[in-house]
């Protein structure tokens, strides 16, 4: 520092560190603790273990009980969003009427997976399990940095997460835990919105860990034990 | 706005190539469908007295505000109206239906329904992707069955195709985007050239078969239209649409899977039960299969892709042939487009023209078809060919039954003897005006055979099984009739409007019954798409005391979603317009009282055998009220009386408003209605009636 | 009920299909979505396999699929004894019908008499 | 002069090699969010600048013979560190769809877009904090910013005179036209809630944020996006745009102004300077 600091001059007298010292002081400072906490948190700390609690209920459906009405899907977004939309809606129902019976029907719910991808990939914690609700694998809206790291990550196809071009963020299957539009309550602890219109009854909901089958769907059987059912002939169980 | 309405209607002008848009608000008063469709027809053809395939035909294919939305039966119905090319002495103006995802996805690409102008110089389809509609070069396409027209339309919409995945609908991250396959309605291969025939197919089975409207398309050089949504449509009250859907699952199967007690096979079953096997060869696997958003699930989809979809009559069926040969046939049938219901009178009739050796090798009719084995596969596969191709009498019949028998110079003496069951407009016979006297009557002074069970199911076909095996209904007679009387709003206050006894069908109760079945079906059916498969439900084995959803359910579900404050009658009475302008336009069209008069079978021949000597009759058993009592009776065997079908037509032009001279509404009752500008068209044209 | 044996060429004329221009016992198939049509047989095979044996509830249960195949069993007998020449047979279904009951009632009774007899003929043809 | 440009080119060079960098990770390996993985940067860009601050020497403005030395190097370095991280941070904060704007770009340039932003983020939290310290350490360097009582009078005026109203004349501008000083303000606040709300953005990539706040944060970021770039819309094209500016604007890259610029533009300030007294911000020579 060969010249003369005139900012002395300005200094009440008998202060000690001046307003330069103090700012370099800081910035010279601040910027080693940060890479010194950096390299120590690199050196010294664990990564970090990814465990989170099982989801407290499940979707099951049963894809040879589907009649592909796709009510399922129009309730979902009637009481998420107040419209129905295919395109809101968090369980999606694909159909091909010129294929064979099975194959002619996919019915995509989430699966509140044990590992859930979407959370694990979720940079900022916006979709995430929620304590609050039985621990149901969801998105906080107001979090989400619309990267959709999640509709990526799912492994199933359609993606389970889904994106919200309206509103411009991801969203999921809640088990119905947030439904501004039905005066039901909802989440693992209560009604979910597909499974009480479904009219064949080819969607229900179960706490216990289904088995976790095929991408099209479980491998389970919600009908045809049903007197009603083998009424009508269909030769399928 | 939520109110269950996208907001605007797509036009589309063909010979102009531009695309336009109406404000549904301007057309909201007549609820959607049928009413919207009527009266953009009214305000949009320049002159309804050209035929079909006249450019200036006006086709409007309508979806309505219940359309895409959980209102069960009515989210997946769209309605196809326009001047039609199978009714005779002339092509009336006249309206088809069909099920499947067509008008849901119509809403959710925020269109209320789509008007098709004039004529395109080059053979196209129209693809709709939201707000973004194009017309496509469709000359590959042309010559291709429904089914393969389809699959090539939605690999071109999506860019290759359907993989189950999420599709991006233009390029940006916000942009729309589905997993869904667009939904594509479709003519046959060349329809113009059998037009009568010709249905317009959507997905597997779902058909708007009756007034040719395939070939109405083709002469406007149009394949098809697809149509993909990715938007929504807000709904008033979803808490309440939630509600009343899963109060009508209490009057299905849907909602009572576990009352063994009440199952259908045990009791008196609905109208609409899922879909059956009995359409199917012994074994087949099936799923059911329904139309969007409904609780019935009619149709069914099978392991062999066999009968995908189709229902009903799809599966038309001539004696002997078992249903592995149906479902062959029947798949055929939606590749080719043709209309089910022309081939089910086309049977009969050919087997009597082979009976009377009037058809065949080197017979007067000259024609190669295997007629010795007319229930084999092979008979109706090459029977529809030919139609399709023109080829032997295929050239001849795709004329139009009407048309062919004529030519061949059969008509008069078939129709007499009713061997041409053409019961009324060349349209073919489906339940008998005879005996079921709401049916012919409704057809008579309508433009087509109606095809609206609501009566059909409950006061004919169930009373008739039980009958056939000796039993009665577990709802009596009588109680039938109250029930019934209660759900009938305007007309509650008439106990006997099911009286099908000799002397009720000629009452001035069956002309309220008429009157009250074309104003409901005309709004609640035709304008919101309630499935006649689901409504009207009248007697229903899970409603309090057998009294069914009708008269309560369909404003549930309209109020909730739409947000209004509707009643019954306020629906009925829309309809009643709605009926009115119907008229109004057939009448410009040329109609007149005298000539709304069945085919001469109708009265001349009981609905008997045509074999001498060996008495028959179809059985028939339908409520009576006679001597001061209810009961199930045979109405079977009956003829209609000339003059008394006459008095009927005057009781029930009175009950309408209408000139009983010429079957014209009167200005009053048109301006009663709103239509004064419709009471000065006909009044320029002097077709007004005279008060 | 049992049968009398039958010789060879009253298995050909029982099983024989009626001329075009004889009588041929008329009868309907009605459906619930489609309606009824009338229909006409020529031989006995043809009302065999005409003949379902069901009840109302299954009928009814099938919706708008459900359908009734119906003939009128005095003429049956009628046009078994005239046009087939089968008297024993027409015997046996009228006695079938004399129960008085309706219709659906009689049918597994009636197929089964003419299943018997075109299996017997069946079995006579394919001696020699 | 040559450590100068060897400085800029310096900067420059590593700007856009971090750009091309953010591109680049987008395509190749769709999973890194420069956000995520390079978060430490944002805090040690801010130290960065407050360090260099505190390492600078600065040279007060002076009459050199027919020009003014304006702008010394520090001067230019945090003005267009500051400015051109502004601008990458408004193109790439709108691309990704402010509100209830659609994004207009595919997933993948979403992803390309964000990374972009963050090294826009690194610059301009280096250029703001290193102008912050400097005017910390000389309240002068930050006072000459702010309005004084002639701020109404003067700017009727200067601007009066521009629209050709000849009843006015050209006031006596001080180093900043009181106009600039009054928009300095607006720049200040939607600065200080850009980078507030940004920050807490980030460590929303770090720590557990609570929704409602990010749901309060998110919002206010974009309204203050908005400001910012009216303020930016506004300074452009006073200061580059209208020709009236460009000797100014070349200033900004040569550090001096012609004298006689400056004598009608800022009489105020060159009369100081010529009066010879300690000129104003003469706190660190």
């Amino acid at each position: 520092m060969g010249d003369i600091d005139k900012t002395k001059g300005t200094e009440p007298e008998g202060k000690v560190v001046s307003r330069r010292e103090f700012v370099t002081g800081l910035g010279g400072v601040g910027l080693g603790a940060v890479i010194g906490g950096l390299l120590g948190q690199g050196f010294f700390t664990p990564d970090k273990v990814f465990a989170i609690p099982a989801s407290g209920g499940y979707l099951l459906v049963d894809t040879k009980k589907c009649a592909g009405c796709t009510s399922c899907m129009m309730a979902c977004s009637l009481v998420h969003h107040g419209q129905v939309n295919y395109s809101l809606s968090r369980i999606q129902i694909t159909q091909n009427s010129f294929a064979a019976f099975p194959n002619d029907i996919s019915m995509a719910m989430c699966r509140q997976c044990p590992f859930p991808a979407c959370v694990e990939v979720c940079p900022t914690g916006a979709c995430h399990v929620d304590t609050a609700n039985g621990n149901v694998r969801t998105v906080d809206e107001a979090k989400c940095i619309g990267c959709e790291r999640c509709v990526n990550a799912c492994p199933f196809t359609p993606s389970r997460a889904l994106w919200n071009g309206a509103d411009k963020h991801a969203q999921k299957c809640d088990l119905c835990a947030d439904t501004p539009f039905w005066n039901e309550k909802g989440g693992p602890g209560g009604k979910q919105a597909c499974a009480t219109v479904c009219a064949m009854k080819a969607i229900s909901f179960t706490k216990d860990v289904p088995v976790q089958g095929a991408d099209t769907g479980y491998n389970v059987d919600l009908g045809s034990t049903s007197k009603v059912w083998q009424g009508f002939g269909f030769n399928v169980g | 706005m939520a109110n269950g309405y996208a907001g605007k209607i797509l036009k589309v002008d063909l010979t102009t190539k531009t695309i336009g848009e109406i404000p549904t608000s301007q057309y909201e008063q007549w609820g959607g469908g049928h009413g919207m469709g009527s009266a953009i027809f009214w305000d949009l053809c320049e002159d309804p007295t050209v035929d079909g395939t006249d450019p200036k035909n006006v086709v409007t294919i309508m979806a309505g505000p219940l359309s895409g939305t959980l209102a069960s039966g009515a989210a997946g119905r769209t309605e196809v109206q326009g001047i039609g090319l199978q009714s005779m002495p002339r092509g009336w103006f006249t309206r088809s239906n069909f099920g499947g995802r067509f008008s849901t996805h119509l809403k959710y690409a925020g269109w209320d329904g789509i008007v098709i102008l004039g004529k395109s110089d080059k053979q196209v389809w129209l693809n709709i992707v939201d707000g973004k509609v194009t017309l496509e070069d469709a000359t590959s396409l042309w010559g291709l069955d429904t089914h393969a027209t389809q699959q090539k339309i939605w690999a071109s919409v999506l860019g290759a195709p359907p993989a189950g995945n999420w599709d991006t609908l233009g390029t940006t991250r916000d942009s729309g985007r589905s997993t869904q396959r667009p939904a594509v309605l479709s003519a046959g291969p060349n329809a113009e050239k059998f037009g009568p025939w010709a249905s317009l197919v959507h997905d597997g089975g779902n058909g708007a078969g009756q007034g040719g409207f395939g070939g109405v398309f083709a002469s406007k050089n149009l394949k098809a239209v697809s149509v993909l949504g990715t938007g929504g449509i807000e709904v008033a009250d979803p808490n309440a649409l939630m509600q009343a859907r899963t109060w009508l699952m209490g009057y299905a199967v849907a909602g009572n899977w576990d009352n063994q007690g009440k199952n259908v096979a045990g009791n008196w079953p609905l109208p609409a039960n899922p879909g059956t096997a009995s359409s199917f060869p012994k074994g087949t696997a099936l799923r059911p299969q329904g139309c969007a958003g409904c609780v019935r699930m009619c149709r069914c989809r099978s392991d062999k892709i066999m009968g995908n979809d189709s229902m009903c009559v799809d599966f038309f069926t001539t004696a002997g042939a078992t249903p592995e040969v149906n479902v062959v046939w029947t798949d055929l049938m939606q590749k080719l487009g043709l209309n089910a219901f022309n081939l089910v009178g086309l049977f009969p009739w050919l087997r009597g023209l082979v009976a009377e050796g009037a058809i065949g090798k080197g017979k007067a009719i000259d024609s190669s078809l295997p007629f010795e084995q007319m229930t084999s596969v092979a008979f109706g596969v090459d029977l529809m060919n030919s139609i399709v191709n023109q080829t032997d009498i295929g050239k001849d019949l795709a004329l139009g039954l009407w048309q062919c028998a004529q030519k061949w110079g059969r008509l008069d003496k078939d129709l007499a003897t009713g061997m041409l069951p053409l019961q009324e407009w060349g349209y073919v016979h489906h339940y008998d005006g005879r005996t079921e006297a709401e049916w012919g009557y409704g057809c008579l002074l309508g433009d087509r055979d109606i095809n609206e069970h609501d009566f059909n199911w409950i006061c004919y076909w169930t009373p008739t099984i039980w009958a056939a095996y000796g039993m009665t209904p577990l709802v009596t007679a009588q109680r039938m009739a109250e029930i019934m009387s209660k759900q009938m709003i305007p007309y509650s206050d008439e106990p006997n409007l099911i009286d099908y006894s000799d002397a009720g069908i000629y009452s001035e109760t069956m002309a309220k019954t008429t009157a009250w079945h074309r104003h409901y079906t005309r709004y609640y059916k035709q304008a919101l798409g309630f499935c006649d498969w689901n409504w009207a439900d009248f007697v229903n084995p899970y409603g309090p005391d057998f009294v069914g959803a009708t008269s309560i359910g369909e404003p549930k579900f309209f109020n909730a979603v739409t947000g209004k404050n509707q009643t019954f009658a306020e629906g009925m009475e829309i309809g009643r317009k709605i009926w009115n302008l119907d008229r109004a336009v057939w009448i410009l069209q040329g109609r007149t009282r005298d000539m709304e008069v069945f085919s001469d079978y109708m009265y001349d021949v009981a609905a008997t055998a045509k074999t001498p000597g060996i008495p028959y009759e179809m059985p028939y058993t339908m409520p009576v009220f006679e001597n001061g009592a209810w009961s199930y009776k045979s109405v079977a065997g009956r003829k209609l009386d000339r003059q008394k079908v006459e008095d009927f037509k005057t009781l029930f032009f009175k009950l309408e408003g209408w000139d009983t001279k010429t079957g014209w509404p009167t200005r009053k009752t048109l301006e009663d209605l709103g239509l004064k500008n419709v009471a000065d068209k006909l009044q320029g044209a002097g077709k007004l009636g005279a008060a | 009920m049992a049968l009398k044996k039958v010789g060879r060429e009253e298995a050909l004329r029982f099983t024989r299909v009626v001329e075009s221009d004889e009588l041929r016992l008329p009868g309907s198939q009605i459906a619930a979505g489609a309606g009824g049509v009338f229909v006409t047989f020529g031989s006995l095979a043809e009302v065999e396999a005409f003949l379902v044996p069901t009840t109302p509830e299954e009928i009814l249960a099938s919706g708008m699929q459900g359908r009734l195949n119906h003939l009128d069993p005095p003429s049956l007998a009628m046009w078994v004894r005239d046009m087939i020449g089968d008297s024993e047979l027409a015997d046996a279904l009228d006695e079938v019908v004399a129960s008085g009951r309706a219709f659906g009632l009689l049918v597994p009774e009636m197929k089964e008499l003419l299943a018997e007899r075109l299996a017997q003929c069946e079995a006579v043809l394919a001696e020699e | 002069m040559g450590r100068r440009l060897l400085i800029a080119v310096i900067i420059v060079a590593a700007f856009i090699l971090g750009v091309i960098y953010a591109w680049r990770i987008t395509f190749i390996d769709g999973t890194e969010l420069l956000f995520d993985s390079g978060w430490w940067l944002v805090l040690l860009a801010p130290l960065a600048g407050i360090l260099a601050a505190g390492l600078t020497r600065r040279t007060d403005p002076v009459i050199e013979g027919d020009r003014v030395l304006r702008h010394d190097g520090p001067a230019m370095l945090e003005h267009w560190t500051h400015g051109v991280g502004t601008l990458v941070l408004l193109v790439t904060g709108f691309a990704l769809g402010a509100f209830f704007i659609p994004s207009l770009l595919t997933q993948r340039q979403v992803w390309a877009a964000m990374n972009v932003h963050f090294v826009a983020v690194v610059v301009f939290l280096f250029g703001t904090f290193y102008y912050g310290a400097n005017a910390f350490m000389s309240g002068e360097r930050f006072r000459e910013h702010l309005p004084t009582k002639n701020a109404f009078k003067f700017t009727v005026q200067h601007y009066g005179r521009l629209l050709g109203n000849k009843k006015y004349d050209m006031p006596p501008e001080e180093k900043y036209f009181e106009s600039e000083k009054l928009a300095f303000l607006l720049a200040l606040a939607s600065t200080g809630l850009i980078i507030v709300t940004g920050l807490i953005k980030v460590a929303a990539h770090v720590f557990d944020v609570p929704g409602w706040v990010m749901f309060v944060v998110t919002p206010t970021h974009d309204v203050a996006m908005v400001a910012m770039a009216v303020f930016f819309v506004a300074h452009v094209l006073f200061a580059a745009i209208l020709p009236m500016g460009w000797p100014m604007l070349r200033s900004m890259f040569t550090g001096y102004l012609p004298l006689d610029n400056a004598k009608t533009e800022h009489a105020g300030w060159v009369a100081d300077l010529e009066a010879n007294k300690p000129a104003p911000g003469d706190s660190a020579s």
